[in-house]
């Protein structure tokens, strides 16, 4: 039995970064796909696609995932939150402040999943260990920093 | 005079010394000298009357830029050795 | 901790503003290649070999033709064929012919996940359809993985119609594409003196630069036969130049913008999917984008090369290194090129010696060709080095950092390759690591874990290229200098460049608005890579403020009516030197500037930045019934000349120092027999995450390089040399025996112990 | 890719019917960590995936007089976010909290895990030495089977055709139960298990009554070590006995050598975990 061409589009709707919005996804795509592709917002970034690196983090209902392994389907009724929803018109999220100030991105392409996997810590525990804050950004690879810095960056956010 | 070291293969191929004493107010002048002493030497290391591709010339240690117009001014060595790319 | 040996006082230098980008970086804004959507945009993909060594014997594309959705499909035949061997032997990137057939394989594939055809479509899903329906008819050959296996005799012949060069000579159906070299003294005499004679061999296998953003490029190829192409790279002009190359069409015909790069460590100097999705554009008259994924990366594109390097010392009785001898031999996957003059240049260079001979094997093997990763092949050959110079300090009870001060390489020491050293900061560096808190520290060698600790330290070198660089300045009406400039910024370096420009001009590094701009909108700007982006791109940025500051004066002269000679700059105003009425800073000329706007530029060609030697410290903890490692203390000592944004230098030291204790304890290819790459993902490529490492201590010395004006040396690649021998001399230290491969895993350790006892 | 379906019932029957009604070209959506890795890898070709997280069976947890059952779709957070859970089977949390990263964790099940039935699955020793019973449902009813007879061979398992994994019933131990969880991997998370070891002991006055060890990543399936748990019962914790329980466990192990590890090696660190995670179940049930 072959599915192709049989394969319809699914109507779901979704709260991204605050707004509820209704969107026409392929059952098969990804959340990271449906949110660069389809909703249209690239800081959610693609580094291995097989959960191994975080850079693709975002939250649901508050709990953080790797949007690779979640399809696009999957969050009807969520609310979502990605990199883009973390500063308001008040100003950066004191997070976002921390890494610039403490130099915590070089390349700056694991920035995004960082940042989303940070704030859920901080969100639920302000005054995590670096034993603590190590462990949370367990999942979230980082190439260039050696991580020194975006520890230091989280530590400060909490202060 | 000026010492000047060739690279190895260079120096196997023409049957040059380790160390050589030349002369040049330029780069281009020198390896004329050069090439008077050791006929082929030219050749090997000019193409196109610029240094061939993947050929330096560390002077002092410095290497230059400028290639065959380099002056040669209070100059006591000069390495021709292969060009090296970085990461 | 910064020290500062250059007593200079800057005012924007040595400060650390948040960086340019950094705004847009963190808030998802930045714009990578992979973001990049263009109207009718359609996707590529590849099909690459499966085989790690084959013949192509027919490649049938008619069932992919007939997809719906596919607009285009390609093939080698698509690509101006390139016959040009001799020029295979060029060190500097490989002949065309080479650089072509990397693209795409023209009849025989040299590595799995070698490109054999490519197809563009209306979306990924089915562009990657289509691929499967392209059939190869391959004739598998025997597939060599190693430099053992490729320089045996009779090995397979991997580029049957290439000739090496060894030592000048011409050799037909060889792996090895070129043997060279180097000699200073008697080294046979030497070692003849010598009271105690060293030598071990080490083993390295292949490594990633693991960079986390896969390669991308997009390109739209217009009627014109004009092409534009956006893409991930550390040099867009380099691009622009291998894809003129490889598709036979001027420089100018091509305009590479590069986009944000998300990591490249050497890794995103080549091509791969450029051309590609250029020749695609052309068939289907529609953008394409193509993007690998992880596996692609891990096969198809890096690595770091593995090989085998040993080396012998010969000491006197006081312990004055008397002679030296190294065999490199690397891979160079595909094709040639495994950096082995690079591996010479730095294998004995922390040292001072009076005889070297050096030979290095440049060695084709199946695998991707190899890329530069950080500091190339110098980590390969500082593991030997530094490992005998440790098995010399314990067989001799020589202090280590004692032991490499009496040998150490200055001012004037003369290198294996030749020249004499300008300054260098590598004495400095030992002194600071003898005077760290860390190495003052006692070592506490039974901890309550039960685990064994062990202290080890190593020394490490990177000469810093420098190159061609541009930059553009203009003023604007607000006072406000637009910099634009042709390095892709990896990792901060629009602020340090920008704070170069800001500190001649004497204004705040926020008043500098740096962009990267694509090639055909600035002069040409070599490759952000051997560390020479700050040290080069920041002096044309030097150079071309000092310009500005010219331009400034001439205007104001003009719009004051004096003479030029009696007017003067500094820190954002300007003076008449005789009438102290006239004053106006830079925002009153900048509005209403006589005869237009005052804008300069600048570009340089500079010679290597002098070098740069770091020296680390790492204290180990090993869990003798697992063979687990884990690094718990670490100090990265280095030798920057100046440190521009102290931030972004002591980042440097930190990344490079966490690579290379990857490579070190747990990163490989693991290889199968048939020379396929089996842990080709992040989950079994193992590279650090957070829990790995610890706080890294940064000592930034700075021992000014002669060549710039602010005395900047290169600072990215240094820090990844000495990881590797330094764990690899703390294992020594915790457990009394030695491991000469990397990855010093767990069940090399249990096995070396075992061995033991 | 191969393009699928997705379907999400809200009951067990709707669920059975989508199932069965594709057999082997359908799969269960739990987390998703594996199935969707696995089907873009073109393991396999599905037309449809059935998300199972809309039955509330599948992610309720249930404590009842003599078993705690949890949803086979309950995601890791869900058990040691609980706090009973973690008082009450430590070795279960030992895994829980360790699959993957926080983001793994958010999705991941021990359910899932269980039917992906990988050799080196974190999940199935520890339900294996906690003597946990799979609730399964399909088109000819449910049954139950215990964990340690549900998988057949790497990424293999007993479910028939329209069947799915509802459940995981824990039974309730004494106070004199513990168990602990333990793997090696070089890095020090986000790996796959080299090798592994679940313990659970019971004790009776100073003696051990019950014991199991079940070892994971050396053969083609998590192994319960029946023989070697058998050496220590009726007999004292002593270091002596832990140990020949741990060379027992070490010569039942029958591994491979690959990439993430080899065979000597494997073998090694079976005897070294077996030990710990015996000694730390017993200091557990001290505790």
């Amino acid at each position: 039995m072959n599915n192709q061409g049989k394969v319809k589009k699914v109507a779901i709707s979704t709260t991204i970064n605050g707004e509820e919005m209704e969107i026409l996804v392929d059952p098969y795509i990804s959340l990271l796909e449906t949110l660069r592709e389809i909703v249209g917002i690239t800081g959610t970034k693609e580094g291995c696609n097989d959960g191994n690196c975080g850079a693709c983090t975002v939250s649901i209902d508050g709990r953080i995932v790797d949007s690779c392994l979640v399809l696009g389907v999957e969050v009807e009724g969520k609310k979502i939150e990605t990199v883009e929803g973390m500063a308001t018109s008040e100003g950066l999220h004191p997070l976002q402040q921390a890494f610039l100030e403490e130099a915590a991105l070089q390349c700056g392409i694991c920035t995004p999943g960082f940042l989303v996997s940070a704030k859920a810590l901080l969100d639920n525990e302000p005054k995590p260990s670096e034993e603590r804050i190590r462990h949370w950004l367990a999942g979230n690879l980082c190439r260039c920093t050696g991580y020194d810095k975006i520890v230091k960056a989280v530590k400060k956010a909490s202060n | 005079m000026i010492k000047v070291f060739l690279p190895y293969k260079i120096r196997e191929i023409l049957d040059v010394p380790v160390e050589i004493e030349a002369e040049g107010t330029n780069l281009r002048g020198l390896i004329d000298y050069l090439e008077n002493m050791y006929p082929g030497v030219k050749n090997q290391l000019v193409e196109d009357d610029k240094l061939r591709p993947g050929m330096s010339a560390v002077i002092d240690g410095r290497t230059t830029r400028l290639g065959l117009i380099q002056k040669l001014e209070n100059v006591s060595e000069i390495h021709f050795l292969p060009a090296i790319a970085g990461g | 901790m910064v020290l500062d040996v250059n007593k200079k006082k800057y005012k924007v230098i040595g400060t650390r503003p948040i960086r340019h980008d950094g705004y847009d970086k963190v808030t998802g804004r930045a714009q990578y290649g992979a973001d990049l959507k263009l109207p009718g945009m359609l996707i590529g993909a590849v099909l690459r070999s499966p085989h790690a060594h084959a013949r192509i014997k027919n490649l049938d594309t008619t069932d992919a033709e007939k997809m719906d959705g596919v607009f285009a499909v390609m093939t080698a035949k698509d690509l101006p064929r390139l016959t040009d061997a001799e020029r295979g032997n060029s060190e500097e990137s490989g002949s065309e012919k080479h650089l072509s057939e990397n693209v795409m394989a023209f009849d025989k594939v040299l590595y799995k996940g070698h490109v054999v055809a490519a197809v563009a479509a209306k979306d990924q899903n089915t562009a990657l359809e289509a691929v499967k329906k392209i059939k190869v008819e391959y004739q598998i050959l025997k597939s060599v993985t190693n430099v053992d296996q490729a320089m045996a005799p009779g090995a397979p012949i991997l580029l049957e119609d290439f000739s090496g060069d060894h030592l000048g000579k011409k050799v037909r159906k060889t792996n090895i594409a070129a043997h060279v070299r180097h000699n200073v003294g008697d080294v046979d005499a030497a070692f003849k003196k010598a009271e105690l004679i060293i030598e071990k061999e080490v083993n390295m296998q292949t490594v990633h630069q693991g960079y986390i953003e896969p390669h991308n490029a997009t390109a739209v190829w217009d009627e014109e036969d004009r092409i534009k192409v956006w893409t991930s790279t550390q040099g867009a002009f380099d691009v622009r130049d291998s894809v003129s190359k490889v598709l036979g069409l001027g420089v100018s015909r091509i305009r590479v913008t590069p986009m944000e790069i998300g990591g490249g460590f050497g890794g995103k100097i080549p091509i791969y999917l450029e051309p590609i999705a250029a020749v695609l554009s052309k068939k289907s008259r529609r953008p394409v984008k193509a993007m690998m994924n992880r596996t692609d990366v891990f096969d198809a594109t890096g690595p770091g090369p593995g090989g085998k390097v040993k080396v012998k010392i010969g000491i006197d009785s006081k312990g004055k290194m008397l002679a030296a001898y190294a065999d490199i031999r690397l891979e160079a996957g595909g094709y040639p090129e495994a950096f082995i003059e690079a591996a010479a240049k730095c294998v004995f260079s922390c040292y001072e010696i009076p005889s070297m001979r050096i030979d290095a094997y440049d060695v084709l093997v199946n695998k991707a060709s190899s890329a530069p990763y950080r500091a190339p092949a110098s980590p390969q050959v500082a593991f030997a080095t530094e490992t005998v110079v440790d098995e010399i300090c314990l067989q001799k009870k020589f202090d280590p950092i004692d032991f490499r001060l009496m040998n150490v390489a200055t001012k004037g020491t003369r290198t294996a390759l030749g020249p004499k050293y300008r300054t260098i900061g590598l004495q400095e560096c030992l002194e600071a690591a003898k005077n760290s808190d860390q190495w003052k520290s006692r070592l506490d060698s039974k901890p309550s874990s039960g685990k064994k600790r062990g202290r080890g330290i190593a020394s490490g070198y990177w000469f810093n290229i420098g190159f061609k660089s541009s930059v553009n300045l203009a003023l604007n009406s607000d006072g406000i200098v637009s910099l634009t400039e042709g390095s892709t910024d990896i990792g901060g370096t629009r602020a340090s460049i920008a704070m170069q420009a800001a500190e001649v001009l004497g204004i705040p590094a926020e008043n500098i608005r740096p962009t990267v701009v694509d090639t055909d909108s600035i002069g040409h700007t070599d490759v952000t890579g051997g560390s020479r982006t700050t040290y080069a791109t920041g002096y044309a940025a030097y150079k071309a403020a000092y310009k500005l500051i010219d331009e400034i004066i001439e205007k104001a002269a003009l719009k004051w009516d004096i003479n030029k000679n009696d007017v003067e700059y500094s820190d954002g105003v300007i003076k008449s030197k005789t009438d102290s009425a006239l004053t106006m800073t830079i925002q009153e000329i900048a509005s209403d500037s006589p005869g237009g706007p005052i804008v300069s530029s600048a570009s340089v060609d500079l010679e290597e930045a002098g070098g740069g030697f770091a020296v680390h410290i790492v204290d180990l903890e090993i869990d003798e019934e697992t063979g687990k490692t884990d690094v718990v203390n670490y100090t990265a000592i280095q030798d920057v000349g100046k440190a521009i944004h102290p931030s972004y230098v002591e980042g440097q030291m930190q990344g490079g120092a966490a690579q290379g204790i990857g490579w070190a304890l747990n990163e490989e290819y693991f290889m199968s027999d048939d020379g396929v790459m089996l842990n080709s993902s992040y989950l079994d490529y193992r590279m650090p995450i957070s829990l790995d490492l610890p706080m890294i201590n940064t000592i930034i010395v700075e021992v000014p390089s002669e060549e710039h004006p602010f005395g900047v040396r290169g600072v990215g690649e240094p820090p990844i040399v000495p990881p590797i021998p330094a764990i690899g001399n703390a294992i020594t230290n915790a457990l009394g025996l030695r491991l000469l491969s990397t990855p010093m895993k767990p069940s090399r350790i249990i096995e070396a112990l075992k061995k033991e006892n | 890719m191969h393009q699928f379906n997705y379907y999400a019932p809200e009951t067990i029957k709707d669920a059975i019917s989508v199932l069965d009604k594709h057999g082997d070209r359908a799969r269960c959506l739990a987390g998703g960590t594996d199935v969707l890795v696995q089907v873009r890898g073109e393991r396999f070709e599905l037309d449809a995936l059935v998300d199972v997280k809309n039955i509330p069976e599948l992610t309720q947890s249930v404590w009842t007089d003599t078993h705690f059952i949890f949803g086979a779709a309950a995601p890791c957070y869900q058990l040691y976010e609980d706090s009973k859970v973690c008082a009450t089977f430590p070795g279960i949390i030992d895994a829980a909290s360790l699959i993957g990263g926080i983001q793994i964790q958010s999705r991941a099940s021990l359910g899932g895990n269980l039917c992906n039935a990988s050799p080196s699955a974190d999940g199935i020793c520890p339900l294996i030495v906690h003597n946990t019973i799979c609730e399964i449902a399909g088109p000819k009813g449910t049954r139950e089977i215990l964990v340690e007879d549900f998988c057949k061979g790497p990424g293999k398992n007993v479910l028939e055709k329209g069947e799915f994994l509802i459940s995981l019933k824990i039974p309730l131990k004494s106070s004199n139960f513990s168990a602990s969880y333990e793997r090696f991997i070089p890095r020090n998370e986000m790996d796959i298990a080299v090798a592994a070891v679940a313990s659970s002991v019971e004790m009776d006055q100073g003696i051990i009554s019950k014991c199991r060890v079940a070892l994971a990543a050396v053969g083609p399936i998590p192994i319960y070590a029946k023989e070697a748990s058998n050496i220590i019962i009726g007999k004292e914790p002593s270091e002596q006995n832990i140990k020949l329980v741990a060379q027992k466990a070490q010569e039942i192990a029958s591994p491979i050598s690959d990439m993430r590890g080899t065979i000597d090696h494997r073998k090694d660190l079976i005897e070294v975990l077996t030990r710990r995670t015996m000694n730390k179940a017993i200091e557990r049930i001290g505790a």
